[in-house]
């Protein structure tokens, strides 16, 4: 009863019918997908040869809910803020794939000129506000990025990722209920593709449509179909349209989502059947907006594919050559942007 | 010069920070209607109204954190802990995105923010309300910490950290709230890093801040009696730290004692020990010593609390020691 | 829809038509919230005297809550965890008045020898596990004493108290999703007066109905009135005979009720009217039950609360009685209960 | 003697230690179908099942807690956070309830529980994974620290945390789980506050822990080519502390340097070298000297890492600095 006006499951879902773009754009969110996607696979394979470092989680099978995330805001106005699963979402939000690639290489011309890595991909001019490694702790600071837009009157609006495996840790609740006693414009969006590392939603929460813990807060939560990147996009719109300007309230979207390899490059994925993978496979994003495409009658043929592989697979080429080519950071950098100041007397450079 | 509480001082830097940037705001427990657990905020919310003076629910890591996220959005927070002890709640926030943010970012974002509030052993608040934790702070590149123990410095210091481009932790102390002191009108920055002395002698250093300043002063108005002079010192910010002044007393008395509240092993004094005997060696006659709360968690009753506290009388004693007077 | 199977408004609320006891038991029930009664109001006064120190919470008002959980277990195989407001629950699990009274003074002769006071009200031996003072930290700690039910095959039970302030602090949330998944016997009962210090719920939670928050973890959720004993008791036995046991699962309630005086008695309350308490105060719980007794034509007369208020009354002044000339703890004692031995060497005795 | 990796001796402590108390169980991230992150709970969850070797949701603060509930209920849990990174979120549990329980419940409840996981940069983790945090707990008064560096010391001191009836913070080195060591078959108790002599050497003390204990032999190879002998002493617990082994040697080298990795500003040596100064000031013919971590979020570059992490160089340095040999 209470339910129908707190968290609605979407009716709409699992297939969108938002407005209908022409080819162009169809052909355009294509590309966009398949930048992350082979962006994704070079950056899993030059990890396996030792050039990039640390942990490195891939967002391949993921692509339609952070291009449906970015096609769905006016990232003018609108921002980003991210887990460590983020180089999907900074490719998505415009960074240079030269810059992503050379962060992963930790190259000085990497988007934090080789500080942050994998997990940290910052892009602040395009409204990145970054990837967060601790699980949860980026929730509260996309509060306070919606808090700021309140405070300015600006009519931004904050999208805040998050897997599905955060929404146990308390940042989450803290961060949903003072978003909603501010009505504050954040979108939280839960990309839940079943596994927090090995663990399996159903053995780490009692309730498991995550669309539906808005109840306790008294916000509209939506389950969108998270490998449709149109089902993606248009929800986002909806949800930024509700929450954007004064009186508007926070939205929980539940992006049902998949990823392909395991956790990190680490991770061999043994917690799940060849099966069950290959099974999700066959709805990936990519062959989805195909077949919306071809419903549509605008089918995008075999040679528009070819070309569009050729191109982004030299975007690509050319993200490696960058990160390989680029130089190494100065050890002497260390001391820069610990504060304003390197020579601030609150850093001890020498002990 | 007006005499202010330590209280009413911190109240003015926030009044005056808010009125002169628009950019700052106040958010905590309690902070607006009910003006402050402490009163500290007094007046702020009928000044500035909902949107720049928030009253938060209890919920410390996710404050902190929507602080932190203002912060780089562009605003000027001051967020409050009601007291210290309720930010471990908190703590991954300001270790892992405050004072990481510049840098994970490569220098994109900027964490211009303070987190204030109370600290330390009040009146029989037991084990879980009267803990110091300069140093857990003071430790992590990043944040800086300040430590007042007058008016003149809660107000000063407060001043600067708002205005500060990065985050501070700025650490007031409850018992405090009441003192009063000579406060400036108007501007009055105070820079980080730099100790005030309290109290000129040849005879031996007393490093002492916050409330143990006054415990300080107090033990070397007992050793003036028995003809000691003691210079006591007080660093008023423990990140960035005034060794310079320190090491220039030492170098006249060549004996030091650290009197601080906290616990004493990894406290924030084994760390001024440490930097002055390794720059200070040469000059010391005896080595430092430290009095310090004493190594339990903080038990209610009266007569055990003061058992718990740094004295006077403890002061003295470690003064007479590092004077070989025993 | 989904609401019905999760939190569910009990319609027995808001009087309680359970089981019918006699007139002794109206009167046993009487007797121990009138204990609480003049027992905090003593504290109180000693208070202003200056005889206790630190901060003091107290729970006039809200006796109904202490007393209703106490007599709805079995406190021979069930627990309490507790937040600081805590006196009233520790006379309600049987501590000794002069043992509670003396902690309150310091005194070696108090529940922890006058190491804990007010906030920290432990009796073991009587399965209280506790007041404690950080908001919300007390939450996962019932949850691991009900873990250690199921552990170890017993049939406890644990209830565990926190303010509707706490309810928005991850800990909450958190120790629900544990509780949940792992089917332990925990009753979490919010003890909703309001106000958490000076903020009312209103002004700090987005969903006010404390027991709706149950959705979010598929648990059941409670309203009880909190000012009537027998609603509480019931409520209480209810849950516990729901969770005890292998297959039970948590319980959330809600205890509406009030605190007659400030948050601590350093509160002079100024955020609420006077108009607001003496409302409040028609529904006083000791009235609520005499009201009870008389419908059931069990009517308590004069002369038995007389009676009573004698009795009471004595225990009271014993207990002052003995605080006063308790023995204050030996300095030395500070070292003793850190460790295991007060000659471990992790303990810096001398630095 | 077997060889064993550290994962492995910590694994077998483990499995030791359920078997003979089935009061011991372990719970956090992973430890349970994933056999661990690290795989140092491998095997468990098969032997002893889901009630024993529970896998936890991402709920560090939660968790904790529950443990510290477990452990007054009797139990005795072992909690493992996936990182010491991660149980910033858990900080208040530990200090606030896990380290005062005994004390506030003045001695009716106890909580025997090991609080374990890896600490310490590994490789390339960045700022927010690789971070050093013993003093933090250190500090608590209530609380245990031990810090391993051999898989022999790993297991013997787990055992003995699990028997202990005090908290325990244990803190494991991800870099050195795969390495090995002999390490003795059943039963093996190292207690804690007893340092090993990993070297002996007349001219200078070398205090050095965990990763840097490998660091610190490193440094003394590299002396002993030059003349220099130096004495590596590994704490292996940073509270209790052996400093009468510290001290015993800087009487015999009068030379003092701490190795840690953490960060310099109030890390965990400040309080080796203020204990030392003040307890061996007449036995030093130099300052004790720190090589620490870099005062720095880590950041990902692996040049960079090399530059903030402490080198065998900068150990031999500071040994020819106190020797005066430069
Ligand atoms: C607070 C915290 N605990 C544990 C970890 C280790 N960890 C990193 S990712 C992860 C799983 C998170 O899963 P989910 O939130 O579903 O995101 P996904 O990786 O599936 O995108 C864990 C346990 C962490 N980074 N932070
Ligand atoms: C984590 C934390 N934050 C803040 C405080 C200070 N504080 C103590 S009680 C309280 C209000 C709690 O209200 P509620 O939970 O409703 O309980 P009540 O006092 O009404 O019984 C606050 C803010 C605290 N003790 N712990
Ligand atoms: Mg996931
Ligand atoms: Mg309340």
């Amino acid at each position: 009863m209470a339910e129908a006006t707190t968290a609605t499951r979407s009716d709409a879902a699992p297939r969108a019918e938002g407005v209908a773009g022409g080819k162009q754009e169809l052909l355009d969110l294509y590309r966009r997908m398949l930048l992350v996607r082979r962006f994704e696979e070079a950056a899993g394979r030059v990890y396996t040869e030792g050039k990039i470092g640390g942990f490195c989680h891939l967002y391949i099978g993921q692509e339609a809910v952070g291009i449906g995330v970015y096609t769905g805001l006016d990232p003018r106005r609108d921002y980003l803020v991210n887990a460590y699963r983020d180089h999907g979402h900074a490719l998505a939000w415009g960074s240079s794939p030269d810059a992503v690639m050379a962060e992963l290489f930790g190259k000085a011309n990497g988007l934090a000129h080789g500080k942050g890595g994998s997990m940290h991909m910052f892009d602040a001019a395009r409204h990145n506000f970054g990837g967060y490694g601790i699980v949860g702790g980026q929730i509260p600071l996309a509060v306070g990025v919606g808090f700021a837009q309140r405070y300015q009157k600006k009519d931004g609006v904050v999208v805040c990722l998050f897997g599905e495996a955060a929404v146990n840790n308390g940042a989450f609740w803290e961060s949903l209920n003072m978003s909603a006693v501010w009505k504050l414009p954040v979108i939280f969006i839960c990309e839940n593709n079943r596994y927090g590392m090995g663990t399996s939603i159903e053995r780490s929460s009692a309730v498991t449509d995550v669309w539906r813990r808005a109840c306790a807060h008294d916000i509209r939560g939506e389950l969108v179909d998270g490998m449709d990147v149109l089902a993606m996009r248009d929800a986002v719109a909806r949800a930024a349209a509700e929450c954007r300007g004064e009186g508007g309230k926070p939205v929980l979207l539940e992006a049902r989502t998949y990823r392909y390899r395991g956790h990190s490059m680490a991770d061999p994925a043994t917690y799940r059947t060849r099966d069950e993978v290959e099974q999700q496979k066959k709805r990936d994003p990519l062959n989805v907006l195909l077949e919306h495409a071809r419903a549509r009658k605008l089918e995008i043929d075999q040679a528009e594919l070819e070309t569009l592989e050729g191109e982004i697979g030299k975007v690509v080429e050319q993200a490696l050559k960058a990160s390989e080519e680029g130089p190494n950071p100065d050890p002497s950098v260390i001391w820069t942007d610990v504060y304003a100041s390197p020579d601030d007397p609150a850093l001890h450079r020498d002990i | 010069m007006p005499i202010l509480s330590y209280r009413e001082a911190l109240n003015q830097a926030m009044r005056e920070e808010m009125a002169r940037d628009d950019r700052v705001f106040l958010l905590g427990e309690e902070v607006g209607q009910y003006n402050g657990a402490y009163k500290v905020s007094q007046g702020l919310l009928k000044e500035f109204g909902p949107w720049r003076v928030v009253d938060s629910p209890i919920a410390e890591l996710g404050f902190a954190g929507l602080g932190v996220g203002a912060a780089i959005a562009g605003l000027r927070p001051i967020i409050e802990f009601m007291t210290w002890n309720f930010a471990l709640l908190a703590y991954d926030q300001l270790v892992n995105n405050a004072a990481k943010m510049r840098s994970m970012s490569g220098g994109q974002l900027t964490c211009p923010i303070v987190f204030r509030g109370a600290q330390g052993a009040a009146h029989q608040l037991a084990s879980q309300h009267s803990q110091v934790f300069e140093n857990i702070y003071a430790y992590i590149p990043g944040l800086k910490v300040a430590v007042p123990a007058t008016p003149r410095d809660a107000k000063g210091l407060l001043k600067t950290a708002i205005r500060d481009e990065d985050p501070i932790v700025f650490m007031e102390s409850e018992v405090l709230y009441g003192s009063k002191g000579e406060v400036e009108e108007g501007e009055l920055l105070i820079p980080f890093g730099q100790a005030e002395v309290v109290r000129q002698g040849g005879d031996v250093t007393i490093v002492a801040w916050q409330k143990m300043r006054f415990v300080a002063t107090k033990a070397a108005e007992e050793l003036a009696k028995e003809g000691i002079e003691a210079t006591v010192i007080d660093p008023r910010t423990l990140r960035p730290f005034d060794l310079d002044a320190v090491l220039g007393s030492v170098a006249r008395t060549h004996r030091c004692v650290i009197v601080e509240e906290g616990w004493p092993w990894m406290g924030s004094g084994a760390q001024l020990a440490d930097s002055i005997q390794r720059h200070g060696f040469d000059d010391l006659d005896a080595p430092v010593l430290r009095v310090t709360g004493r190594d339990v968690p903080m038990p209610y009753a009266k007569p055990l609390e003061h058992t718990v506290l740094p004295t006077a009388e403890r002061v003295v004693e470690a003064c007479k020691n590092v004077l070989y007077r025993t």
